[in-house]
């Protein structure tokens, strides 16, 4: 008797299968129409017909990345919990396998249908005021559906307490090993040689606990993956100052799955260049990735990923969304020369990532959030800013009116707030949201 | 030239008739009570006021939630514009306006062309917003255009905390279970939605001048205490400040039309 | 030895007379502006019925929350405690009482003698409660009481996405007149919204079964069964008018605390 | 009136009059808003330290521009509210530490305002217990001395420091002693009256509160005990100044005798060792203290320490309260009650606003069914 698929095999499945169709939207709605309600309607948000190959690309970084780690697990190897702003390279190159919590739940959760997996995890005990993020994979393995991990790592303690604090409660809840990486309030040398001696006794508990060893050759392979990638990306940025915009608006998010959930590996470089190459095509002709661009939107947080239909209504409105802050990867091209460069430049780079850089500290301090975003907003030309006001974000909240204040002065832009469960469709219908953006749109353009 | 302008709330549906940039009929429905007809009933009222049928209409426009389902006009028409028209044809010297209705509260930036440059809006929770004092009054079995002269009458205002209107409705009870005087309570009603208003208000840069629209703003009490906490003087319209909305629809339409 | 039990609630008041374990009598008001004036009147109507006299109780137990506020009443026990002996006492299997009342919603487990092992309850939000159900309601055009009834036979229940009473009154609003949906699915969207909020409290303290459901909603047809689906259980039909359970519990405190101070 | 009376009413308001002549004095006060700043370092300055706290606080309007009602726990944003509306005028600085997002945006939003204390800073702790977390957090001791001094002119020499320490420590012997008669079979003081005893501690002179504090430890001393309660509780959870709060659980029946909170034992638990680098003596005691929520992966010392006074006190039941939005104890609370129940100490779990509320008669249901439900 074979036993029933389990989420992620099923969602693997389901995905790798999409990566491999032929560039021809027809089969693609064919096959949308023949799955259950929910994923067909997810299949068509996610793959633009326009932009059909970079879409494909995308979908199968993260069909990749759920395969590989299964089939690690099957071999016996040990797979981590982590959050999206632990980028996973440094555990590819000690073999093992990087699950990142927020993805792996939410994307097979929209594949598959339904919230049952949010409300699981309140059943448990949890808040209901807690972040969504992590909520659907909780709520998996709380229903029997998913496997625990081996190790829990929380790469960005000081950042968001939601965040943290569930890490701390998975670990006690399982009896799994947690380990924090402490980032620190400032955003400076001294900060990051603190973080710096976090991240090298993070990778000595992993080889410890996993009983396993940092392969060298390996982790050079992963990063030098990864510093290509980091410069396609870097130059696909330079690329969105061009006015009209030559990318569709859901590039924000496809480019997250190649950053969060599957950094450093092979899969990631052809997304990146079928995205520079369009990128590159489009800017030349003068034309943008779609018509009718009214305004030009920088997102100060993140964006709304519970109906993805949004983010290609958005441009029918002739919203642009140049970015966000959970879509900013300020890289720098790590030193391959020695071993202690390539670990110190991955430790670097876990303390750039999205949330940790920008929220662990005053929001107006160096480097932080409002600086980044002031300078997004002037280098990509934005005349408004949006906040998609992620109830749980008690941090992102906490600063916005003095973010909201500032591009008022600084800039003179406006900026819309939205109030949101950015994954969980039941708090805020999607049609609350759209007629804010609508009535923005029409308002200030 | 002869526009008509509708703004269809949750809880009321406003028409104006403006002939020549003046305006000669307002009609004020409830939408509860009479969900299907409501827009035809008031425009029937509105028409008949001014002696005019309906073929005789120029141009129209519709704002507000239910602007979709109005017959009269295919042209929608958001309702911060229609607002920030609205106020600022009535007094000119308009900045600021803050408008309470009947499940949102919202404060906007005007400047002197009558064009939204900022605004803020209430959060996901009906407090401090007409439903909230609707519910009240009912609760406290006050008749709701009495609940602000009560207030008046108050010694020592009681505080509401709830941060549910559901909730405040038990709260009000409660409260006069206790043996609190009716007029307490119902001055504790309006400060705290002053205090969600000025919460609201505070997101955007408030200048002078400041009107208050929406069906609230016929709340004497709640003026009162807006001027008190923002310490400003609020402007009081010439007109119903429910009819904001739909003058300010009927001069957008009167201004596409001249514009196509 | 005849005991009283009397629940004022947010929304509506009861009485129960019980001589011996017994009812004698048993009485559901609307409230009155002041809980003591709720708690004499329904309590007169029940003496009434019972053809007796306050000085004929031996002892008065209040409970709801107006239970501090009732001048005849000997002592007052939480309306959590009353619920879940009430309902064991009524139907002994019962291990898990859902009370879904005006603003309350409450999940209560009793061991074997009715006693209170542990219990969640509504926080901030209406949510969830018989008000909510209220609200839907008067938006549909129904009495309270048809909107179970009607949810029964839809075929496609509409999703309520808000979950704020105040909220989903205007979305149900718009669906029911400007897309003009039919009621019946409305009304049993409104039915799964509700159970599904009820749920998540049900699911804080475990299900034992058997199971009841009490408080005015136990009324509502649409809202039980959603709630058994989502449970896979079935609630068990009581006695008496749910509403009254509270109510029973405060009489069964009431001889309690008779035998405790007689002994 | 007795010392103790005394005592209990200095906290009931703001500000008092004993903030009002130390500052007629040509004294300085600065407010702080967490136990991970060590008075201290502030004492040792010659100024006094004032824990912030939202006491008095009639509604919150300004501060919800700022913070969200729908995401921000009502603490922080009351303690905003004041800080907007010149609640605590009586301040010449502030200092925050990073202790929950909440507080920290506090932060943020209050400096970013052109009206503020001319002295603010920001004291970040790290969110682990590592060698050169301790390392970090005693820099950052040092910096904030060093700000002290600069901005007030002040000396703070190591004797005076160590001075303070000596004081200080003096506090905690005190409080530890009074803390034993709360957990007696016949408790000679209640819960609330321990939380407006602590709340007093944070808005005085530590000289005077001292000298007041022994006094009314003898009064309190030469009480009967009580034994009118229907059982024993342990309070813990989210920041709580409130007595109005320990107030309703205690008329409802249940008798506070013991608590884990950051305006109760976690406040006074840990003395500080004198090894004559006073700094460093600071920093390690501060930086070990009771673990806050806040201190990832530090839960089973948590669990540890709750469990043992929960023990200690006797206590029938444990109620894990929180105020609706905070995450560190949210979560705390759902690992506590889990743990505790599994061991078989009766929990209850409060989700509630700050300050006083109507919500009252709600949360005394709770605590009236919990008292049913653990009776003996």
């Amino acid at each position: 008797m074979t036993r029933a698929p389990t989420v992620w095999e099923e969602t693997a499945a389901l995905l790798e299968g999409v990566s491999v169709l032929p560039e021809d939207y027809g089969a693609v709605l064919d096959l949308a129409r023949s799955l259950p309600p929910d994923t067909g309607a997810m299949l068509e948000a996610f793959i633009d017909p326009k932009f059909m190959k970079m879409s494909l690309a995308a979908v199968k970084i993260f069909g990749r990345s759920l395969t590989d780690i299964l089939q690690k697990r099957s071999e016996g190897k040990k797979v981590v919990f982590r959050a999206f702003n632990f980028p996973p390279e440094i555990l590819f190159a000690m073999d093992i396998a990087p699950m990142c919590t927020e993805a792996a739940g939410i994307i097979p959760m929209m594949a598959l249908g339904g919230e049952r997996f949010f409300d699981a995890a309140i059943e448990a005990g949890l808040p209901e005021t807690l972040c969504s993020g992590h909520r659907p994979t909780v709520g998996m393995i709380y229903d029997g559906r998913e496997f625990k991990p081996d190790i829990i790592i929380n790469a960005g303690a000081g950042s968001c307490d939601p965040n943290a604090k569930l890490h701390e409660y998975m670990a006690h809840e399982w009896g799994i090993p947690l380990l924090n990486l402490d980032a620190p309030y400032y955003h400076d040398e001294r900060a990051l040689d603190y973080y710096r001696i976090e991240f090298r006794n993070m990778v000595s508990q992993v080889e410890e606990i996993a009983g396993v060893k940092l392969d060298y050759d390996r982790l050079r392979e992963v990063v030098e993956c990864s510093n290509q990638a980091s410069e396609l990306y870097l130059e696909i940025h330079e690329l969105k100052r061009a006015v009209p915009f030559p990318l569709p608006n859901i590039y924000s998010v496809l480019v997250q799955l190649a950053k969060l959930v599957w950094a450093g590996r092979e899969e990631t470089v052809p997304f990146f260049q079928i995205a520079r190459d369009t990128a590159k095509d489009l800017v030349a002709k003068g034309q943008g990735a779609f018509e009718n661009q009214r305004v030009r939107s920088l997102w100060l947080y993140s964006g709304i990923y519970y109906d993805m239909e949004i983010w290609r209504w958005m441009e029918k409105v002739g919203m642009v969304y140049l970015q966000d802050c959970f879509s900013w990867f300020p890289d720098k091209i790590i030193d391959t020369s020695t071993i202690d460069t390539m670990i110190d430049g991955l430790a670097e780079r876990t303390f750039n990532m999205p949330m940790t850089k920008q929220h662990k500290g005053s929001w107006d301090s160096p480097e932080g959030w409002a600086e980044d975003m002031l300078f997004l907003a002037k280098e990509l030309k934005a005349d408004c800013t949006v906040f998609s006001g992620h109830l749980a974000c008690k941090q992102a909240w906490g600063a916005y009116r003095l973010m909201r204040d500032m591009f008022k002065s600084e800039l003179g832009i406006p900026s819309l707030r939205l109030e949101s469960d950015i994954l969980d469709r039941r708090i805020t219908p999607v049609s609350v949201l759209k007629e804010r953006i609508e009535e923005f749109v029409s308002t200030i353009a | 030239m002869i526009a008509a302008g509708f703004d269809f709330g949750a809880l009321a549906a406003k028409a104006v008739l403006m002939k020549d940039g003046e305006l000669v009929s307002y009609g004020i429905g409830d939408v509860r009570a009479n969900p299907e007809r409501v827009v035809e009933s008031v425009m029937e009222k509105v028409l008949s006021e001014a002696g005019l049928s309906a073929d005789q209409i120029n141009c129209a426009a519709c704002t507000g939630w239910g602007r979709r389902r109005v017959s009269y006009t295919d042209k929608e028409v958001g309702e911060l514009p229609c607002l920030a028209k609205g106020a600022q044809w009535l007094l000119p010297s308009v900045r600021t306006v803050i408008d309470v209705g009947g499940q949102n509260s919202r404060a906007l930036s005007v400047n002197d062309k009558g064009k939204v440059i900022d605004y803020n809006l209430n959060d996901k929770c009906a407090a401090g917003t007409g439903r909230f004092f609707e519910l009240v009054a009912k609760a406290l079995e006050v008749d709701l255009g009495e609940l602000a002269a009560l207030a008046y009458q108050a010694k020592s205002p009681a505080e509401i905390t709830s941060q549910c209107c559901v909730f405040a409705e038990s709260e009000v009870v409660a409260l006069l279970n206790e043996g609190l005087d009716l007029a307490d309570i119902a001055a504790g009603v309006h400060d705290s939605t002053v205090k969600r208003l000025v919460a609201i208000a505070g997101g955007i840069s408030i200048e002078e001048d400041v009107v208050m629209t929406g069906g609230c703003a016929k709340n004497e009490r709640l003026i009162d205490g807006l001027e008190r906490l923002l310490k400003t003087q609020v402007v009081r319209l010439s007109h119903d400040p429910q009819l904001v909305g739909a003058v300010g629809a009927a001069l957008i339409a009167e201004e596409r039309l001249r514009q196509s | 030895m005849i005991v009283a039990g009397c629940d004022v609630g947010s929304l509506s008041a009861e009485a129960v007379i019980m001589r011996d374990g017994s009812i004698l009598s048993s009485q559901i008001i609307k409230v009155r502006p002041r809980p003591e004036q709720s708690a004499s009147e329904v309590m007169d109507k029940a003496l009434s019925e019972a053809g007796l006299a306050y000085g004929d109780i031996d002892c008065c137990v209040s409970t709801g929350y107006g239970r501090e506020k009732i001048p005849f009443a000997n002592n007052n026990v939480s309306e959590i405690s009353c619920h879940g002996r009430g309902a064991q006492w009524l139907c002994p299997t019962v291990r898990t009482v859902i009370d879904v009342g005006g603003q309350d919603c409450k999940v209560v487990r009793v061991d074997e003698n009715g006693k209170l092992m542990n219990f969640a309850m509504n926080d901030k939000c209406a949510a969830g409660t018989g008000r909510f159900l209220e609200f839907m309601a008067e938006v549909l055009g129904l009495e309270l009481e048809e909107l179970g009834p009607r949810s029964l036979s839809s075929q496609q229940p509409i999703a309520i996405t808000n979950m704020c009473s105040i909220f989903a009154e205007s979305e149900v609003l718009y669906y029911r007149w400007y897309e003009a949906r039919d009621p019946v699915d409305l009304a049993a969207g409104i039915s799964r919204a509700m159970a599904e909020r009820v749920n998540a409290l049900v699911q804080r303290v475990g299900v034992e079964q058997d199971v009841c459901v009490t408080g005015g909603v136990a009324k509502n047809a649409g809202v039980v069964r959603a709630l058994e689906e989502m449970l896979q259980v079935t609630s068990q039909a009581l006695a008496v008018d749910p509403q009254l359970v509270g109510a029973v519990g405060a009489c069964l405190f009431a001889q309690d605390h008779l035998s405790k101070s007689g002994s | 009136m007795t010392k103790t009376e005394e005592l209990l009413g200095i906290g009931e308001t703001l500000g008092n009059p004993l903030i009002d002549s130390w500052r007629q004095g040509g004294g300085k006060v600065i407010g702080y808003s967490c136990t991970y700043m060590p008075e201290e370092i502030i004492h040792a300055a010659g100024m006094m330290p004032y824990r912030l706290r939202g006491t008095g606080c009639r509604g919150i309007s300004i501060a919800d521009s700022y913070l969200s009602r729908t995401s921000h726990c009502s603490f922080a944003r009351t303690v905003l509210e004041l800080a907007l509306t010149g609640g605590y005028g009586f301040l010449d600085g502030v200092v925050y530490t990073n202790g929950c997002d909440h507080m920290r945006r506090g932060y943020d939003n209050w400096k970013a305002q052109r009206d503020r204390p001319a002295f603010m800073h920001m004291l970040p702790v790290p969110h682990t217990i590592t060698d050169h977390g301790l390392k970090w957090y005693e820099e950052e001791l040092v910096t904030f001395r060093g700000q002290l001094e600069d901005h007030f002119g002040a000396k703070i020499e190591d004797a005076s420091l160590r001075q303070s320490i000596g004081l200080y420590n003096e506090t905690r012997r005190l409080l530890k002693e009074l803390y034993q008669l709360r957990t007696e079979k016949a408790p000679r003081v209640t819960g609330a009256e321990i939380l407006r005893i602590i709340v007093a501690s944070t808005s005085m002179p530590r000289e005077k509160y001292n000298k007041l504090l022994a006094e009314a430890l003898e009064e309190i001393k030469s009480r009967e005990g009580t034994s009118d309660y229907k059982s024993r509780l342990m309070l813990v959870g989210s920041a709580s100044d409130d007595p109005a709060f320990v107030d309703l659980v205690e008329n409802t029946g249940g008798l506070v005798v013991a608590d884990s909170l950051c305006f109760g034992a976690r406040y006074f638990w840990d003395l500080e060792e004198d090894t004559g680098d006073p700094m460093h003596d600071i920093a390690v005691r501060y930086y070990h203290h009771i673990p806050c929520p806040r201190m990832y992966g530090e839960y089973p010392a948590r669990l540890d320490f709750v469990r043992s006074v929960a023990k200690a006190s006797d206590a029938d039941g444990v109620v894990v309260q929180t105020i609706k939005y905070c995450d560190l104890h949210g979560v705390e609370n759902a690992m506590l009650d889990k743990s505790l129940e599994k061991e078989g100490i009766p929990v209850l779990r409060l989700e509630r606003e700050y300050g006083p509320s109507a919500d009252m008669g709600r949360i005394r249901t709770r605590v009236q069914a919990f008292l049913e439900r653990i009776g003996r």
